[in-house]
């Protein structure tokens, strides 16, 4: 079972994709696990047979617990106990007509695990993994002998998860945890993740909130001609353009795109925003779009789309959910005119964003009748002053105001 | 290709359920806002136009938006288009 | 600490010959009963750890003891219960302390070897040997540099001329002109060494007399010269005549401690010894003068009997030290300090 | 609102220690000197100088070559109501002196149950760097540190040097002073008034985000240069003096390597059984899953120290070798 978020410590395999037997590569969907906060999709961290499936559908099982066991392709299964090949130069030469057994593979690959192979991780770096949800499987450490230190985690944190890992995973089969009451339901479990996730925001984040109103006449206008020329597919939507401006800020101001840890600041190198994204029954996600900052609107706009309704299928990766820089709260189709966030931790800040709404606008002295949109930015206080979040929300407005250059 | 009122109202309906697995449109009445009722968001919005469109090859422009604010609206629509 | 008055039965009858060699007996009398009881206690598994006792001892303590101001000093060794007793630490809290009780003079953290009672400036119980005989050196500084016209007692055995501290006491109290008594018990075996065999100079008070301190022998098994040799002592001490040594030759009549088979000694010499018993000494003596019965003595006997009784009765009803004070009295407690 | 200026002396850590002598000899006629040439001599490393003709010879005492007795007198004094201050040469003369400081000073209050305090200040040379090879140089306060009922401390600045010992002596319990003999020529301002110090926390002596290097006595100034270097390489560390070795602040070590997640300890003791190798096991113990490297300890080669200059600073810990466990730890 891996950790699939900083608050995770058991989860309950809701369907197997895969069956025994099967081939995988590396990066394909095996299982949907869900964490309390969503359904997520599991995938193989390595190519391979699915040997067994160790974990039964609706069973709850402790972070680190294996889930399935893999074999690499064209290998024999051997007993772990058996020894391992001799070296060549003292095997005997085969005898005639004798068929040579290929080496056994070094043991069953266990997949997926929280730990990591021979290699040393810090306990600092391990908890910080933990807290940050990074999968320790994937970061490559810069110490000696390939050790795992803090920083390490910090910077898997802030890329994109695609390192290979160094080598299959074998550990310990942990034991199973028991399953959880059935009286919980799932629904309430993921209300009470939230429900302590924002409590320990609202407990330990001194909020700062500053807000502006945004003329959104340019962006509507060009998007009104730009949709025109695009399927329905393809067509963008106000928030994604506000998504995107909004990673194209926080590049700008990186004192908001980052995690508070240990008292301290760290500042993520990429922007991969936050969505905020309500699922249907009653859960909230808030998935990252990678990387942000650099895809262009319509693959912003595609990102968008694919996020929210793998969100609501239940099919978000880890990796989504455990990169976000900054979260973006879009309200506006819930009718709100502003939205006053509550920062997700470790994040050290949140874009709130209203109803896009016709009001009376001035504008070098006239009055008219333009779109507008309420932008509000909520800022930890620790990380950032107010002066911050107002020169980000400046940005932003003469970001929008150029919604050709997005 | 011409569709009948009947088969323009299957599709409303067949694409909300897309969306929205339990809905039933016959429930919340033909002149009911569809976003409101079913909660449909602008990229849940955006899906249904795509549905429309897809499923019958008429051409829905952002112009046309606030015409499919309800089921009767979205029928007349891909009535009058496809016709 | 509470207790009964300071010496009180002593002071109450100084002054008459009669009075003073009685409760000289008495003193003794008390001590031999605590000890033998404390020996019965310890087959009987009460007392654990290691136990010296001091029968056959008895003169030491109750001579040099009875002769002690309140504001006096004494320093002792593991075999100290008679010092204690002899300087007026009660029994009760004596025996509780060999009870391992809180009640105990020294809370249950000390037992028989570091019996402690502050307002009785009685400093222990040391049972490193020779270990205390530099703060008995400190004491007397400290008394001489503040003039307090008061003495230090300090005890040790033979066995601690062989120590450097001893040495080096002796030279420093000597060069300081310090107000100490040097008691030394000779009762001729360091545990199971023979004096002889392990001093090529057995005469103990002409080596301690080579550091220029004035050293007497005195015949550790007569109570009456012990006290006559420690008045003598302490009257040269309070007058500023430096520290005084004296070499008590005495004899214990039992083990090193409960422990030793004591196979290093001649069962003749020991019969020899308790020839001189220091009670029956002073006993036979008294009853040659006609100060004393065979009833009287059967008094004494009673009396204590029934000290050593109640002090039995109070250690075995005394509560156990909270096992959460463990930590206390590493470090004084600011509130308490 | 006008802040009066500060005005500072230029003064060593050996004046610092007689001022702080002086002073408690004046303002307490309880406290008196005691030890090994502290008088006529004017003490081995000159801390006394002048005291004997300032204060007399009953306040001023010059003992006899009998560590253990000196020391136990100390302790029969501090019984007896006085405030004494006793010096040993150096810790190796202390040995003999262990019975006293173990058997009695520190158990006394304890084994008495309360009824015995001991307010002693005991003070001692440790530390080698001077080429007085293996019975005058060795850094043996850690095994002082072991002992509960005692309190172990360790000036490493001048305002310590000169405000500890008053703390000390007003301590109800025996307290070790120990003096690092290559300190007491370092000279530097000190403020006029300085006086009384604590002695229960360590000192931050220069902050850093990256690596927490944990020192005292001798060791601070070549962890205060060691930091220097990492510091032009850009390795930003904080340096503590730990101050009291016992009982150790936990709080002051636990507080910074929670920020830094990496510790090096710099003890000029020998590292088995060492006041480092108890650093390092309390921040294992405290701080494990805040640590970013193993705790690396720099420690003296566990020789007895050689007359020999370049064996003597081979056997020592030196900037150097600092530096090179704070570029492992962090690297």
């Amino acid at each position: 079972m891996p950790s699939l978020g900083a608050d995770m410590d058991a989860g309950t395999l809701v369907e197997w994709l895969v069956r025994a037997g099967d081939t995988v590569h590396r990066g394909d969907p095996m299982a949907v696990v869900d964490t309390d906060k969503s359904a997520i999709e599991v995938e193989s961290f390595d190519d391979g047979v699915v040997e067994a499936l160790l974990v039964e559908p609706g069973t709850r099982v402790a972070v680190g617990t294996p889930l399935a066991r893999l074999v690499a392709v064209g290998m024999t299964v051997a007993a772990p106990e058996q020894s391992a090949a001799p070296a060549a130069a003292s095997r005997p030469a085969p005898s005639p007509g004798q068929v040579v057994v290929p080496a056994p593979s070094p043991g069953p690959v266990v997949v997926p695990v929280g730990g990591r192979p021979g290699g040393r991780v810090s306990p600092y770096a391990r908890r910080l993994a933990r807290e940050l949800g990074v999968d320790l499987d994937r970061v490559s450490g810069s110490g000696a002998d390939g050790a795992v230190h803090a920083e390490d985690v910090l910077a898997a944190r802030a890329t994109t998860t695609e390192q290979v890992p160094d080598s299959p995973a074998v550990e310990e089969p942990v034991a199973l945890e028991s399953s959880a009451p059935p009286a919980r339901s799932a629904r309430s479990a993921r209300r009470e993740t939230i429900a302590a996730l924002m409590s320990r925001a609202k407990r330990e984040i001194p909020h700062y909130y500053v807000a502006t109103t945004v003329d959104l006449h340019a962006l509507t206008e060009w998007l009104r001609r730009t949709n025109r020329e695009r399927s329905v597919a393809e067509r963008i939507v106000p928030a994604a353009a506000v998504l995107k401006a909004a990673a194209l800020a926080a590049r700008r101001h990186p004192g908001l795109n980052g995690f508070w840890v240990d008292d301290a600041f760290v500042p993520a190198p990429e922007v991969h925003l936050g969505v905020a994204v309500h699922v249907r029954d009653g859960a909230l996600v808030a998935p990252a779009i990678h990387r942000t900052a650099d895809l262009s609107l319509p693959e912003v706009m595609a990102a968008l789309r694919d996020l929210v309704s793998r969100a609501r299928a239940g099919r978000l990766r880890r990796a989504e959910m455990a990169d976000p820089t900054l979260t973006v709260t879009d309200l506006g189709d819930q009718g709100v005119e502003e939205v006053i966030g509550v920062i997700y931790p470790p994040q050290v800040a949140l874009l709130g964003v209203g109803r896009v709404v016709e009001r009376p606008w001035a504008v070098d002295g006239l009055l008219g009748v333009r779109p507008t949109v309420r932008l509000t930015l909520s800022g930890d206080h620790r990380a950032t002053d107010g002066a911050t979040g107002a020169r980000f929300l400046t940005t932003l407005d003469e970001l929008l105001q150029h919604p050709e250059e997005l | 290709m011409t569709i009948t009122r009947e088969q323009a109202r299957d599709v409303v309906e067949r694409a909300v359920r897309r969306i929205v697995p339990d809905a039933d449109v016959a429930s919340v009445g033909d002149d009911a806002d569809l976003r409101a009722a079913f909660e449909l968001d602008s990229l849940d919005f955006l899906s249904f136009v795509e549905l429309l469109a897809t499923e019958t090859g008429v051409r829905i422009d952002e112009d046309d938006y606030p015409e499919l604010t309800t089921a009767t609206g979205c029928t007349d629509l891909l009535v009058r288009r496809a016709g | 600490m509470s207790g009964r008055p300071l010496l009180a039965t002593r002071k109450e009858t100084t002054g008459t010959r009669n009075g003073r060699r009685l409760d000289l007996l008495r003193e003794m009398t008390r001590i031999r009963v605590f000890e033998e009881r404390c020996v019965e206690l310890y087959s009987a598994t009460k007392i654990r750890g290691f136990l010296h006792v001091a029968i056959g001892e008895e003169a030491v303590a109750a001579g040099v003891c009875g002769l002690l101001e309140d504001d006096d000093a004494v320093v002792s060794t593991y075999r100290e219960h008679g010092h204690a007793l002899a300087r007026g630490v009660p029994m009760d809290s004596v025996m509780a302390e060999m009870y391992g009780k809180v009640t105990g003079c020294s809370r249950g953290r000390g037992g028989s070897m570091h019996l402690f009672d502050a307002s009785r400036r009685f400093y222990g119980g040391n049972a490193i040997v020779g270990g205390g005989l530099p703060p008995a050196v400190g004491l007397a500084l400290a008394d001489r540099m503040r003039s307090r016209r008061r003495a230090t007692v300090c005890f040790f055995g033979d066995g601690a001329f062989a120590e450097g501290e001893f040495h080096e006491s002796l030279n420093l109290a000597a060069l300081w002109h310090l107000p100490v008594l040097f008691a030394c018990e000779n009762n001729l075996y360091a545990m199971g060494t023979a004096l002889a065999k392990s001093h090529a100079q057995t005469d103990l008070a002409l080596r301690a007399a080579s550091y220029g301190v004035a050293s007497w022998t005195v015949d550790g098994m007569d109570v009456l010269a012990v006290e006559e040799a420690t008045a003598r002592a302490l009257e040269r001490i309070r007058n500023g005549g430096g520290p005084v040594f004296l070499e008590l030759r005495t004899y214990r009549f039992r083990a090193h401690s409960m422990f030793d088979p004591d196979r290093y000694r001649d069962k003749a010499e020991v019969a020899a010894w308790r020839e001189r018993d220091p009670l029956e000494l002073l006993a036979r003596r008294m009853r040659e003068d006609g100060e004393l019965t065979d009833a009287d003595r059967e008094v004494l006997v009673a009396e204590a009997t029934a000290e050593v009784d109640a002090a039995v009765r109070f250690a075995e009803e005394s509560p156990l030290e909270d096992v959460d004070e463990l930590t206390r009295f590493v470090y004084s407690d600011p509130a308490e300090v | 609102m006008t802040t009066a200026p500060v005005t500072t002396t230029e003064t060593t850590y050996r004046e610092a220690l007689r001022e702080a002598l002086r002073e408690a000899l004046r303002e307490d006629d309880r406290v008196f000197l005691m030890g090994e040439d502290v008088g006529s001599y004017g003490g081995c490393f000159a801390v006394t100088l002048g005291l004997l003709e300032e204060f007399g010879p009953e306040r001023v005492r010059d003992t006899p070559l009998s560590e253990s007795t000196f020391v136990g007198a100390g302790i029969g004094a501090a019984l007896g109501g006085m405030r004494p201050i006793v010096e040993i040469m150096t810790v190796n003369f202390s040995m003999l002196a262990l019975d006293q400081i173990l058997n009695n000073a520190a158990t006394l209050l304890h084994m008495s149950g309360g009824q015995l305090n001991v307010p002693l200040v005991i003070r001692m040379t440790t530390g080698a760097g001077r080429q007085l090879a293996a019975q005058h140089s060795h850094s043996l306060e850690g095994w002082y540190a072991h002992i509960p009922g005692l309190k172990v401390i360790a000036p490493a600045t001048l305002e310590d040097a000169r405000g500890m010992l008053w703390t000390a002596l007003q301590d109800p319990d025996p307290v070790l002073l120990f003096e690092h003999g290559s300190l007491y020529n370092m000279s530097g301002a000190l403020a006029t008034g300085a006086g009384h110090v604590d002695i229960q926390r360590a000192a931050v002596r220069r902050p850093g985000r990256d690596l927490t290097l944990v020192s005292y006595g001798g060791s601070l100034s070549t962890s205060m240069t060691a930091a220097d270097e990492l510091s032009a390489g850009g390795i930003e560390v904080e340096v503590i003096d730990l101050r009291v070795l016992r009982p150790l602040d936990d709080a002051t070590i636990m507080e910074s390597v929670r920020r830094t997640h990496r510790a090096v300890v710099v003890d000029e003791g020998w590292r088995s059984g060492s006041l480092a190798a108890e650093v390092s096991a309390r921040i294992t113990e405290q701080c494990f899953f805040e640590l970013d490297a193993p705790v690396e300890r720099v420690c003296s080669a566990e020789v007895p120290m050689p007359y020999a200059k370049h064996l003597e600073e081979a056997a020592l810990p030196q900037v150097a070798t600092v530096v090179a466990a704070a570029r492992k730890v962090v690297s």
